[in-house]
């Protein structure tokens, strides 16, 4: 294994064991408890879609029928199964009749898990088989087209989606290997996923169903004029996070933003409710085969880079922690790192590297995300363009995974068309010309780069070991990450949880753990 | 006096621009560009580059020098404050002419989830060596973070008696931030609480400018600090408590 | 078909500026950067940065639409030649249809030291995996190298009883190209030869349109190798031939 | 001694051998000879200065009347000397006589060596004096404002004096350390010194006497108010090599372009003329304490910076080799070299890093001078500026001397003061950005970075060897330097060379070589 840094194992190991003391704890409360977002997205999966003549998608409808009359801690698919039984409809004729006020969800004799699993094992089998195939879709094309070691990664954000295809397109004509949609300003905050096809938001697309698909055809296309399968992301953070994972299994997209705290940080969205969400959310990644990617970058956007270097290396370790109790194998963990120091520090390159090296000698089998400098970017475009260059660098000697590209108009506007192209350039520039550099150097024995490093991990551990002593949920009002404070029972959400009953089912959920258990 | 962009020679209006074009590249992409180039004021423009970014997509590079001239001395801008005052001034101020701590509530609006900034200006901590309000003698501030609605803002400046409002706004795509700072102006004029606040907006995006427009006192903009927001509001106030002192 | 630049929808018009204003950086500079850029046709320009460059210097950076669109299809630019033969068509042609060797002198002329252009076309080696004119069968390739006077030039091109001469200008500052190139033109004039030859020019700021206007029969700018010059003149050769003929 | 590359130091020796063989052999030569140029330099250095009525510069007139009506190989000296004790006007009395045409410089008796030493002697102290005055006073400079490891240099190049002032002053303060005037397109092949102060050029502006004094003046003002000593350059290559060093020494220019060999490979300079020219030059910048500069850079503006980098070594030995000859001290060497590979060459930036380490761990103490990529370069300013990033990467990590910037316009026109300024930026976040880079990182045994400098050094001792087998002259005629062949009796100023008489006098030239030879 590589060791550049001259780092301790044996603190590497001590962080792991803090950071599944934090994990196991956080995980015997998401055992316990469900979400209306958590039953959303189970409905989804089992073929529920569509709106109703309000634009209130189905899900929503159902499962706010069954909050407010019946018992939701039983969870949708006791109440599906039983209304399908109790009516002899099948599913699809049942959701017309619902629609149309001809039957009701609640009110029909409640079935036992058994039965339920019975009634609903068409559509399950139906939903987990088209995941499925799509899974076997992605490995066909990674098969037939194999990527390098470092995938290029930009972002389309026109709000509409017939302008992000075009967008997309280009970038990955122009070199690009991962396209992301990024989401309307306020879509994380609200409890319910738009539905179709949209050409109207603010800083970035509406996550739909129907965008992924159009997108996903679009980068197909490309993939195949190109020979290089173009790997799909949207964000799944936010009040229907499990929903957006199971949209995109269902749309195959290939990576996922799925932070296990990023919601509650950045969104203020409850902590109960986000840790029980991104729990099903990643069980659906796992599943998927769709590669997650966490948030610690953002942590350097609000704290200073220097000085708070070691919470990501922390939270990468807790990221990784809750993503193993989710099935998720290590070449599916995206974690989040940064390029976040103000270039005015002398010898800034250096720590960015150490810290570079440190996540990827840490995590050596982990596409981990490196993403470019975003705070200290201002308008003179030039500058940033060298700052990108500086950031390209470290990404190409350090062998990071996932580059995501920075823009010289990052502190203007989300990116044109050019803008991305050039970013593109830059990168590939350096991934060339500098190819084997990473292979050819190596640092001074307790030089700049290694004591840093050695800090870092350091400071990360007793982190870890303060975050297991207090539980997660104190730590996060204390903020230690971000410097951002979040109380247990604060935040947007919250009046979506609720503690699962002892009768409570998930088909959805329980067939997946089972898939992973039989493994 | 005339000025014009400078490129190496006073006056040679020299200006660097670059776009893309919906064309592939081709020597008529280029003569396109020139014609927009000229469209633009340049004189004898000189396309220095073209590349294409992907199919029917070409970019541009051009050089050449702009007929306007510009007579300075004819711009005037309104600045908010030619002199900020530093804290211990602000906080003398306070303790001399009011008998009272001054109540600065602030918030990122909206759906805006950036808070740096608001931040920046509130926070203890401040920004680059500048301390924030809350470290201010004689302040109260108040940073209700992000996305807050606009309600919920007037709400809770309604119960502390909010002397200063203050409004964080970054994300501007397709306008989103005018739509929510021009809500907040008639939500408070509703509520009949504009004449009561001093309501100030600032963002990487505001200038004063903008803020006037839309209706607020002052507009911020990148580079700003908590003096600066801090001896505007200070100023307006003792302006505002003379102006009544004199009407009575 | 109507175009505007592209930035991240359809005919937004989104273009990028920058240039520097001999002020200091200031909200007036800025100001005053604004209204350049609405001189320039941009609406709603948007000064995304400013810095001071030195005392008495500010540099700005601006983004905005600008208004003019540009009708794509009534765009006519004369291109020297779609379709450049390849080295063998045209050692062909000069074989088949002429019976002596074509003669080609070219330079690197007045004060112009860049020979790598020149080079480029003419010598054996070539550039960027295209051979030079030497390597060509049926061509006789007399580079004459750099900083090569006018009247030598011509000296030499009628020793040798050139066809086609090759004019290389890099250097175009002051425009001191257009006086060179023109100059050639007028001796060449002044000695009866002007019609005896073809006559090129080429360089990284010469285009077909301005060799042209100058009085050449055709300019050749970045991105040109020796197949292009030498279609374009055998093609010319022949036509004047065919031309003679007929007229015969 | 540094050795990150593993050389071996019997190779370099070995270069260093063959280089004096091959300098030797031209020395022997130069010796023998003199030009119009250096008799012109002469009587600068004495004093002899303005132009007659029709703007002929009084040195030009004086030499071509001794050419044509006396004999030049005796030297300038001689004729100086005779006519004023034949005359017994002072020097100005003289040139004011002979300007009117009153009296003429050659028919008046010959006077020996000694005479003419004798008669000379109030000039030629007088211009040493000053030349030592204005040494003296850089050191004072130098003391008060020491230097950092690494001086940032820029051009000024807008063809008139007063502008070039603007741009200038503009630069030192957004933080350059070295401007360089650079010449009228013309300038190199004119066989005179325009005189007085011009406003007038083409891509550069005409280097007088009187330009170097109002670009010095403004300069020092600029370096009191910031604190930092501004170092002034201009020109020598061309056919008046040794006069603009002997204005350079009179007007405390601090480096000099001052090549061996550019004039004849770039301007097609006779190559007679040149080394005998160049001799002097060099002479009187050891004694002015002038760095000079070499243009090694330039082979790679013509030639595959790849195949033919070994050139760029082999020829910095000569140069040394030439430098030494003219009591030059490695510290006044600054030798040139280039980062010129096509970006696209896979690993070009460890084949960069290579070269300038190389050149850097060859002479240890001399002020190398490292250039930009400008080749490669084309009118999309972004990539350009990237480019140099990468250039001012390689020069920080390898601790370059005297870094002269790229310029993102480098393919469109001569610098804009922003363009100036962007650079210079770029720069500065690179020295900061990576101070200690090059002190933390070694390069692998036997890599990539290593192997290739073994095989530059190589390959320049083979070509060393060659030319020294071959002779100077004849290597030129085959072409070994920017693949560019030039005769020993061709090109531009052959006609202004001379075989010295045995009684040849030149008062200046002796008594610089008198000083050197006294320590
Ligand atoms: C940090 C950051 C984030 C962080 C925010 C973390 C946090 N806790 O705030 C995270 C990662 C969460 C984020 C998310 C997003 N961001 Co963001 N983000 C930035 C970034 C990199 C820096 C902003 C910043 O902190 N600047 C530093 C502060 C100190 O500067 P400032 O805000 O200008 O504040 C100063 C002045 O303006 C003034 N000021 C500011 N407010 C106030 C208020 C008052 C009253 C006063 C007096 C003064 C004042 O004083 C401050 C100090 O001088 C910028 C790009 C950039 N480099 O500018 C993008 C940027 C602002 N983000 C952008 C976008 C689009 C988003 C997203 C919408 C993307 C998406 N679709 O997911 C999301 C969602 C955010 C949302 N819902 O609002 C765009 C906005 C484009 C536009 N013009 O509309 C930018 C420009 C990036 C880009 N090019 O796309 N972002
Ligand atoms: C190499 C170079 C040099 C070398 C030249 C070496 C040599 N043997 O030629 C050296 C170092 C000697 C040099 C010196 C100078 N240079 Co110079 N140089 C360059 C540089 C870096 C590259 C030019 C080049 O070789 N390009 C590669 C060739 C292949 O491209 P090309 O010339 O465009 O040729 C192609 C086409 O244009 C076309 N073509 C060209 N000629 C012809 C002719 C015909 C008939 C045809 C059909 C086609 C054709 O085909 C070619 C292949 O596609 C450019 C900057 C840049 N990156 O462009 C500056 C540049 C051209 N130089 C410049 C200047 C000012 C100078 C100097 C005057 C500076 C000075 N004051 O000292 C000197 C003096 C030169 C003089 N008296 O002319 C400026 C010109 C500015 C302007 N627009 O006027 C430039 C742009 C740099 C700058 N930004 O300042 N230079
Ligand atoms: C992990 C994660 N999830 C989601 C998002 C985006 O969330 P939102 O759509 O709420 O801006 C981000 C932002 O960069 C992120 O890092
Ligand atoms: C050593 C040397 N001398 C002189 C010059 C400039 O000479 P000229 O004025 O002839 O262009 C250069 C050009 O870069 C050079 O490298």
């Amino acid at each position: 294994m590589m060791n550049k840094l001259n780092i301790n194992q044996s603190v590497v190991e001590s962080c792991r064991k803090y950071a599944k003391i934090i994990a196991n704890d956080v995980q015997s409360f998401i055992d316990q408890h469900t979400t209306v977002s958590v039953e959303r997205a189970t409905l989804r999966l089992l073929g529920v879609d569509g709106t109703d003549e309000f634009q209130v998608p189905l899900p929503n409808r159902i499962v706010d029928d069954i909050v407010k009359n019946g018992n939701i801690s039983l969870g949708v698919s006791t109440y599906l199964a039983s209304a399908l039984k109790s009516s002899g409809l099948s599913l699809s004729d049942f959701l017309i009749a619902y629609k149309n006020e001809e039957v009701n969800i609640c009110g029909h004799e409640i079935i036992d898990q058994d039965a339920t699993f019975n009634i609903l094992k068409p559509y399950y089998d139906s939903g987990l088989k088209r995941i499925l195939e799509n899974k076997a879709k992605r490995t066909d094309f990674l098969t037939k087209f194999p990527r390098e070691k470092t995938d290029i990664y930009v972002i389309v954000a026109t709000g509409n989606i017939d302008e992000d295809v075009i967008q997309a397109v280009s970038a990955a004509e122009a070199g690009a290997d991962i396209i992301a949609v990024i989401r309307s300003t306020g879509q994380s905050l609200l409890d319910y996923v738009p539905y179709g096809k949209t050409t109207e938001g603010f800083g970035g697309t509406f996550a739909t169903q129907e965008n992924f698909k159009i997108m996903r055809k679009a980068l197909d296309e490309v993939s195949f004029k190109l020979g290089r399968y173009i790997y799909l992301v949207n964000y799944a953070s936010g009040l229907c996070m499990p929903e957006i994972a199971a949209m995109g299994a269902l749309e195959r997209l290939d990576v996922l933003l799925n932070d296990s705290m990023y919601g509650i940080i950045f969104r203020d969205i409850n902590m109960q409710r986000t840790f029980v969400d991104q729990y099903f959310s990643r069980l659906i990644n796992a599943y998927a085969g769709i590669i997650i990617n966490t948030g610690e970058d953002n942590y350097l956007t609000t704290s200073d880079a220097v000085e708070e270097a070691h919470t990501v290396t922390a939270s990468q370790f807790i990221n990784e922690a809750f993503a193993k109790k989710a099935h998720l194998p290590s070449k599916l963990m995206g974690l989040g790192h940064a390029f976040e120091i103000d270039p005015e520090v002398e010898d800034s390159f250096l720590l960015e590297l150490s810290q570079a090296q440190l996540a990827r000698e840490i995590f050596p089998d982990a596409p981990l995300k490196y993403m470019p400098p975003t705070k200290h970017i201002n308008g003179n475009i030039f500058k940033a363009y060298q700052q990108n260059v500086m950031f390209n660098m470290v990404t190409t000697i350090t062998g990071q995974s996932i580059h995501l590209l920075g823009m010289m108009t990052e502190a203007i506007h989300t990116p044109y068309l050019s803008d991305r192209y050039l970013a593109i350039k830059n990168a590939k520039m350096i991934q060339k010309s500098m190819k084997s550099l990473g292979d050819e150097i190596s640092y001074k024995p307790e030089g700049i780069i290694q004591k840093r490093a050695v800090e870092v991990l350091n400071s990360a551990e007793k982190l870890l070991k303060q975050i297991a002593e207090d539980g997660m949920f104190n730590s996060l009002a204390k903020g230690v990450f971000a410097q951002t404070k979040r109380s247990e029972n604060g935040g947007k959400g919250l009046s979506g949880v609720f503690r699962k009953n002892k009768n409570y089912v998930n088909v959805v959920l329980e067939k997946m753990e089972e898939s992973f258990n039989e493994n | 006096m005339k000025i014009k962009p400078y490129g190496d020679t006073l006056n040679d209006g020299k200006v660097q621009v670059s776009f893309t074009l919906p064309v592939p590249k081709s020597a008529k992409g280029i003569a396109a560009a020139k014609e927009i180039a000229k469209e633009m004021g340049i004189i004898d423009p000189s396309v220095v580059h073209t590349e294409n970014l992907s199919e029917g997509f070409s970019f541009y590079v051009v050089y050449g020098s702009v007929k306007a001239a510009i007579d300075f001395d004819r711009i005037h801008v309104e600045e908010i404050t030619n002199h900020a005052l530093d804290r211990e001034e602000i906080e003398k101020i306070i303790k001399d002419e009011f008998d009272r701590n001054i109540v600065f509530v602030g918030a990122s609006t909206g759906t805006d989830a950036h808070t740096v900034g608001i931040d920046a200006i509130m926070n203890m901590k401040g920004f680059a060596g500048h301390y924030g309000l809350e470290r201010y003698q004689g302040i109260d501030a108040y940073n209700l973070g992000s996305q807050v609605l606009n309600e919920d803002f007037i709400k809770f400046a309604r119960d502390k008696n909010a002397d200063v409002l203050l409004v964080s706004q970054t994300v501007t795509q397709k306008e989103v931030h005018l739509k929510n700072m021009i809500e907040l102006v008639e939500l408070l004029e509703s509520e009949g609480m504009r004449d009561k606040v001093i309501l100030v907006a600032g963002g990487a995006r505001i200038t004063h400018e903008l803020a006037k427009e839309l209706g607020y006192d002052a507009g911020f903009g990148p580079g700003s600090f908590a003096e600066d927001v801090a001896t505007f509001a200070i100023t307006e106030l003792l302006n505002r408590k003379r102006g009544e002192n004199n009407a009575n």
